[in-house]
């Protein structure tokens, strides 16, 4: 660790995070960030899409009060970056990290969030549900009336992650429109949000809901026993949380610190234990990126922190996608 | 647009004093005052020249709304300038152009969800107006029994963001709630489906009832009551008295009250948004929602545009208001001879249908959505084949006091509700006075700008202040502190308190005021020593009201609320993403009993003075 | 025929018993002025007939309908009283025009509109506002508003009609032809009054029967000559009439007969309230103004007195009397200079009562 | 010295004239009284002096300062003028006890609260409200209730003090009392008063100055005396006094001097309105009822008459007299029983205006 960082950023005192994370699942790395430098976090949880617009707009009235953004929107961070508003900085903890989680020393993948399938424990069991993602297809297809208006899953349209997760899997799967027709053919409900989906599936009004962020889920289901989570084991696509220092930073040295932090074995630990599954392989209390590929049966495929993450942000191609979606569902 | 107000001044002219009309100029010019035909030919075909209005604090009445307007406007009108932008306003790629106009104006969606809309929020008024109206009644003007226990019963429905409350909806009448499934057990259906139109309708409908509540017996009970017993001695039974005294007298607030609504319905986001989108029912707000990610990043044209159309939809309803109401002294009722306030009797049958009627609606608004609020803070599992017995936990709440930005969203809240609502009953009842018993050209900017706000969603409102608070240069530093998201609220609250306050200074008959003038009091003595303390129970209501809307509000807050700065109903919001609806569930229990215990608290102040 | 039987009613407000057992009948076809000292129960009892107070205790009977009984709780609503109540404070309704306001009852009881439409009117033309139906209560002055409210009570022929001080704000003229009309009326519609007033000589003029109240309960009860000239206490004495009130000192009785003086004058008169005179004790006599001649003229019985004033008053004049403490007042048709007069009182025009505080 | 000019005052309200140039003055120490038929205007004549109304047209000063100039557009506000005001609908505060609304132009006007106490305390006992004081307006009787705006108008001694109507709730035993105070207050603090009433003879008695208005226009002015025994015109004969209005035929027309029958009766009488009376055409009589003497014995000089019936009056008895189409009312002291009788009518008390429609 650099000291003169650590001394700059102190004097500093403060650093401003524009986060989607809820402070309750972070709560663990702020109190041990502050613990540990005496810097106070001005936690800001705005959502992906606050985060997004708050910086873009501080920029615009030269107000800068972000310091870092740490958002679950890959593709949201990776248009902040491609804008200009964020700085380069090599962090010395960026080689702690895997590949695919830094692009070019500017983006940072913090965790590793599997997307999997929550169910009702009480209408499914385990051993029915499939183990792979070509087995879901078929599982949606064949069991037509039991899960009919039964089925949840994230509305692209309206909810940012839901797009990610539609989108990366069409990007890599030739059968997700298969899968997207057999949802459409059990006529699935869309939910904006995942509290929305959760909430059916625990009161048995939906049987299962797909592509969810599994990460929730497995805290999910330690409180609520109707609850089950499911990954398959061929394809478990992973999104991860992107932090940024962005461009004009008030506090650039806390920010620096910050996000060397997130991914320091401390950070990381700290975030496991909140139930974010870290992306190091050394950080322990939760999952890590090893043991979480334990828990899902080893197909574990982490989204690359690249250029690819702009592919729908054209419009033309996003609305091409959208349209294709909502036929497939019969919308 | 200027010659139209010219026109409508004039017809509304003619109802006022002192108003010139061409039946006056001919009597001017028959007349054989000698001393006036010198003048009269002058005059001869004009009224003679109005007299200046001295001593009408004319002065304050200027500053005061146009201070308002320029608070409601800002943020407007910077809506009205995003929409005919091709990007961000701030965006220097940004340019002017009607794409975002063509865009919404040939999306299909735009057309159906508008339509959805518009159904929706009518049938919502037709349910939540006459029920609103009759409990109004019940409460203020009869001897119904525990008066006291319904008066803050009947508010309960309000406490609750929409969102929360659709939320409670399900899970006690959802497909899996724990009623429906009982009623399955029962009759081996369940006979209704929440998420439907209907559903939405109808809960909206309920849920409202309070909204509408609040404006109608807030104007009943300062009714004199001998209007109504002359009534019940012409031969009047209570209904017809009811139907033909009380409730025209209370027009001001019952036709207010049904324009606020119609705006509501527009604007409603959270039932909807639980109820209707999972299969694909979508109305304005939900469509400006999904705008906001259908491009991937947001699309503030887009939303803009929409939110147009909601203005506009304001400006007829504004119109049509004004109309109705244009003879206000026609509703002063509170007169100088003190008249007794005596309650009807309704008799024994008539208790018996009367508190039969507001217990079933008490039990569909009230009951049903809090109940389910309330079992799903006390349990982590729920709805088919889970016995909630064994799934009780205290876990929630303890979680709650775990995370400091809950604990302080709640302080935040507390402090913005009580004290911030009370301040803005101050400022609202500022702008009341203002527009007491003037005519002018300011009083119609009043009556548009404080229906404006309601209609636009608090999402893009609260949007346009976080806009406002960072580019203009010297609120920037007040964006970080509550005071920001203050200034919001009073803003997106004026249309509740300020006409609530309206609606009860109309009825402060106008000799009280002239006699004060006439015993020496200024303007200002006159509003300070016997208008205000008149309508003092209506401030009590007011401030409750406006505590309740502050508590509750939700989307005003999710762009202006920060580190330090959070308040309960945005922080719901956030979590509602994570899915933490335990939490969520905890906190909006939370919140009523926070609400109500604010509400008795007002009411007892309110009620003490009112004695 | 007994249209009204009022029994011992007794009303409580605010803590304060108002009615302290009011009792009276009231005959169709004629007309009861209700007496009384301002705050002294008129507007409670008429409020309690009409069925907008509830008494505590008490009967009363319209027709024959018991409408109240204290007892076995029975309380009609006012609605199906069938009464006609005109309100002190007029109670019109603001939102509504003349023409709806008069016409509210009528419709109330199913008359086809055209009939209401040819019945208001007519009744509004009765009283002088034929040209103000359009118009809102708030556009009226108030003699035209208190019309309209005697009209409302009026149209629908109520069997029972409560006045509270209808005629309050009309002039002379207007009062005047209004009383006969609604006097007419009730003669013609065989209904029964109830007339609340402030106005002794509309009281007199107007009533067959005079009810006197003072402090909630009813002290006096007959013709209006009864009353006028039979007073049974200070109080109804005092109340009517233009009167002189004598304090002074019990000089001889005997019997009904008693000399009252003071210093330098003495008056033979009658007793009326035995209770509290006797020989030597104060006392205060009551005499009606027009019972005093005056005349600047020695006169046979007269009393010499001193002239201090004619006052002029219209239709005659006023003179100031005085004898020693003996203050008087008394009328004639000429002016009178100020100085010697002799003053003429009978004996039995000097009523004598206890001493009042 | 003069207190009040009121000139030219013209007032529209509601697209309609209501004060069509009303002009008057108002002298220190004085009562001016303002009658007129209901609906003439009082009110609004009122609320101009007050500045509760703009007029249009006119000017009015009070004291040495202009409130109210059309022309130079000055209009002072209400509580610049020094005025009292006593409402004809009270327009207390229901929000205040008694005490409050009583003392509050005291205190606006800087009096200290001790001394406020004991003024307002002395006023209202004089009023006979002593005990009421800790009140609310809805828990007085209407009597009370005026009184109670009696005393706040006057607690603080304004300059001009308008009364509108504010005896109209009171029994005449108090309603004398509060005149004869009202007036003594007048005359001692020098201020000058404006009276609205309906009753003529409140106006005659306690006015030391009459203004009579007819629909928004003041047709005669003077004192009591004046305009009750010169009236100008019919209105004013027949709005003053207790009058027989009689219908006829000009028999015999010279110079003021005039002769009016009609079938059966002709009575000589005085032209008093010239315009339209000329020989042979129809003609209104107006005779004050006081005017003239009955006696069931043979009058030299009288009228025989048929006496329909006799009516007690309280202090007088009525008389019904008619002869032919001549229909009369008159007054005595004595009940006579119907049949013939001769009446004695004074042939200048016989009014002759032109006929009335
Ligand atoms: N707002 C209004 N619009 C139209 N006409 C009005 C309005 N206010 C009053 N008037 C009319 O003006 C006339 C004068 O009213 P005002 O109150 O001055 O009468 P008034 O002489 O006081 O009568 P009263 O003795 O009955 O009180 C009345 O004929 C009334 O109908
Ligand atoms: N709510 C109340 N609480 C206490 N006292 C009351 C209440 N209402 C009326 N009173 C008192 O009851 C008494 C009778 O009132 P009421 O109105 O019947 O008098 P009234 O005879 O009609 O007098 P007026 O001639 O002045 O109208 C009054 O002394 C009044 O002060
Ligand atoms: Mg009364
Ligand atoms: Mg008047």
């Amino acid at each position: 660790q650099d000291a003169a960082l650590i001394e700059a950023a102190k004097k500093e005192g403060t650093v401003s995070v524009y986060t989607s994370t809820d402070s309750a699942q972070s709560q663990k790395l702020q109190d041990a960030f502050t613990k540990r430098y005496g810097i106070a976090i001005a936690y800001n949880d705005l959502g992906t899409n606050g985060a997004y617009n708050q910086v873009i707009s501080e920029a615009a009235a030269g107000q800068v009060t972000a310091d870092v953004v740490w958002s679950s929107a890959m593709d949201l961070q990776m248009t902040l970056v491609k804008d200009g508003y964020a700085q380069e900085y090599a962090s010395p903890e960026a080689a702690n990290i895997p590949a695919w989680a830094n692009y070019k020393n500017i983006l940072f993948g913090t965790t590793v969030e599997p997307i999997g399938v929550i169910y009702n424990t009480k209408a499914l069991t385990e051993d029915r549900l499939p183990k792979t993602y070509a087995d879901m297809i078929t599982f949606l297809k064949n069991n037509k009336t039991e899960l009919q208006g039964k089925v949840a899953t994230f509305d692209p349209e309206k909810s940012g992650s839901g797009f990610l997760h539609h989108s990366n899997d069409a990007r890599q799967r030739k059968d997700f429109w298969d899968l997207a027709k057999a949802l459409g053919e059990d006529g699935a409900k869309i939910y904006s949000s995942s509290g929305g989906m959760k909430e059916t599936v625990v009161s048995g009004e939906n049987v299962m809901a797909i592509n969810i962020i599994g990460s929730y889920a497995l805290d999910w289901v330690k409180e609520s026993p109707n609850l089950g989570v499911h990954f398959a084991s061929d394809y478990t696509p992973a999104f991860s949380r992107l932090a940024l220092v962005v461009n004009n930073a008030p506090n650039p040295n806390a920010a620096k610190l910050f996000v060397d932090f997130l991914l320091s074995q401390e950070g990381q630990s700290a975030l496991a234990e909140g139930g974010l599954p870290a992306v190091r392989k050394d950080a322990t209390g939760g999952l890590n990126i090893d043991t979480l590929n334990e828990r899902v049966g080893g197909g574990l495929k982490p989204i690359t922190v690249d250029e690819g993450l702009l592919d729908y942000m054209e419009p033309t191609k996003r609305v091409q996608f959208l349209n294709d979606w909502k036929a497939a569902l019969g919308r | 647009m200027g010659l139209r107000i010219a026109a409508r001044q004039r017809a509304r002219a003619a109802l006022l004093p002192p108003q010139p009309t061409a039946k006056a100029t001919d009597m001017n010019v028959q007349t054989q005052n000698p001393a006036l035909s010198a003048v009269g030919v002058a005059h001869a075909h004009h009224y003679p020249a109005k007299m200046p209005v001295v001593g009408n604090a004319r002065l304050y009445r200027i500053v005061v709304i146009g201070l308002l307007a320029l608070a409601v406007l800002t943020p407007v009108g910077l809506i009205i300038y995003q929409s005919f932008l091709t990007g961000p306003f701030f965006s220097p790629r940004a340019a002017f152009g009607l794409d975002a106009y063509s865009y919404v104006f040939t999306d299909r969606n735009f057309y159906k969800a508008l339509g959805t809309t518009t159904v929706s929020a009518f049938g919502m008024v037709a349910i939540a107006v006459p029920l609103g109206g009759l409990l109004s009644f019940l409460i203020t003007r009869t001897d119904i029994r525990f008066k006291r226990l319904l008066e803050i019963l009947v508010l309960v429905p309000m406490f609750i963001s929409s969102i929360v409350l659709a939320f409670g909806y399900t899970v006690s009448v959802g497909p899996t709630g724990f009623l429906s499934l009982a009623m399955r057990d029962i009759i081996g259906i369940v006979p209704w489906n929440i998420y439907s139109l209907t559903g939405m309708i109808v809960i909206a409908g309920l849920s409202h009832v309070p909204h509408v509540y609040l404006y109608v017996s807030s104007a009943m009970r300062s009714l004199p009551s001998d209007l109504e017993e002359a009534a019940r001695t012409s031969g009047a039974s209570i209904w017809q008295v009811s139907r033909d005294v009380t409730l025209p007298m209370v027009l001001p607030s019952i036709v207010f009250a049904a324009s606020l609504n119609v705006l509501l319905g527009f604007e409603t986001f959270g039932i909807p948004l639980v109820l209707g989108d999972p299969n694909g029912i979508m109305v304005l707000t939900t469509y400006i929602y999904k705008l906001t990610t259908l491009f991937g990043t947001p699309t503030y044209q887009l939303m803009a545009v929409v939110a147009v159309v909601l203005l506009l939809i304001t400006l007829p309803l504004v119109w049509m208001q004004r109309r109705l109401l244009r003879n206000a002294r026609r509703y002063a009722a509170l007169g100088g001879k003190g008249a007794r306030v005596a309650t009807l009797k309704l008799g024994r049958n008539g208790q018996l249908v009367a508190l039969g009627i507001i217990g079933l609606w008490l039990f569909v608004s009230v009951v049903l959505p809090i109940g389910g609020i309330t079992v799903r803070a006390f349990v982590d599992a729920w709805g088919e084949g889970v016995n909630l017995l064994d799934q009780l936990t205290l876990a929630n709440f303890v979680r709650l006091t775990e995370v400091p930005s809950l604990v302080r969203g709640m302080i935040n809240t507390v402090i913005l509700s009580v004290v911030g609502g009370a301040v803005a009953v101050g400022i609202y009842l500022l702008v009341g006075l203002a527009g007491h018993r003037n005519h002018g050209l300011s009083n119609t900017v009043l009556d548009y700008i404080v229906l404006l706000p309601r209609a636009l969603p608090g999402l893009v409102i609260g949007l346009a202040f976080f806009w406002v608070f960072l580019f203009v240069p010297f609120l920037t530093p007040l964006r970080p502190t509550l005071f920001s998201l203050f200034i919001a609220y009073v803003v997106v609250g004026l249309s509740y308190g300020l006409r609530l306050l309206q609606g009860t200074l109309i009825q402060v008959a106008p000799e009280l005021e002239e006699s004060a003038r006439t015993t020496g009091a200024t303007i200002g003595r006159t509003w300070r020593d016997i208008v205000i303390p008149i309508v003092r129970p209506g401030l009590a209501g007011a401030w409750a009201l406006i505590m309740i809307i502050f508590l509750r509000e939700y989307a005003t807050g999710v762009y202006l609320m920060g580190a330090g700065t959070e308040v309960i109903g945005s922080l719901m919001v956030s979590l509602l993403t994570t899915g933490a609806m335990n939490t969520i569930a905890a906190l909006a229990l939370i919140s009523i009993v926070l609400t109500g215990a604010g509400l008795a608290l007002a009411l007892r102040l309110g009620a003490r003075i009112h004695d | 025929m007994t249209e009204l039987v009022v029994n011992n009613v007794q009303k409580w407000l605010g803590g304060l018993q108002i009615l302290k057992g009011a009792s009276f009948t009231a005959e169709r076809g004629s007309i009861v002025a209700l007496l009384g000292a301002s705050g002294s129960g008129k507007t409670t009892l008429l409020r309690c007939v009409a069925g907008l107070e509830q008494p505590e205790i008490g009967r009363i009977v319209i027709g024959d309908r018991t409408v109240l009984d204290g007892e076995r709780k029975i309380a009609l609503p006012p609605e199906q009283r069938n009464i006609g109540l005109v309100f002190q404070s007029y109670a019109l309704w603001p939102h509504r025009t003349v023409r709806e306001n008069v016409g509210y009852g009528l419709k109330l009881r199913g008359v086809a509109s055209a009939e209401i439409g040819s019945r208001v009117q007519a009744i509004l033309e009765r009283l002088g506002l034929g040209h103000l139906a359009d118009r809102y209560p708030s556009q009226l002055s108030g003699g035209q508003q208190q019309r309209v409210a005697i009209c409302r009570a009026l149209v629908y022929e109520p069997r029972v009609l409560l006045l509270d001080e209808p005629l309050s704000n009309l002039d002379a003229k207007l009062r005047e032809e209004a009383r006969y009309w609604i006097r007419k009326l009730i003669l013609d519609l065989e209904i029964c009054a109830i007339l609340v007033t402030h106005d002794q000589s509309e009281a007199l003029a107007a009533a067959d029967n005079i009810l006197l109240l003072q402090d909630g309960r009813i002290v006096q009860q007959g013709t209006p000559q009864e009353i006028y000239s039979n007073p049974n206490s200070f109080y109804s004495a005092d109340f009517l009439g233009a009167n002189n009130i004598i304090k002074g000192r019990v000089q001889t009785l005997d019997g009904a007969k008693a000399t009252i003086g003071g210093e330098g004058w003495s008056l033979p008169g009658v007793v009326r309230d035995a209770a509290g005179v006797s020989g030597n004790s104060d006392a205060t006599a009551v005499i009606r103004v027009e019972q005093i001649s005056v005349s600047d003229k020695a006169m046979e019985g007269g009393i010499e007195m001193d002239l201090d004033d004619s006052i002029y008053l219209g239709d005659r004049w006023e003179y100031r009397l005085h004898r020693g403490g003996l203050i008087a007042k008394a009328n004639g048709a000429l002016q009178i200079a100020p100085g010697k007069v002799w003053a003429w009182i009978p004996s039995d025009a000097v009523w004598v009562f206890p001493a009042q505080k």
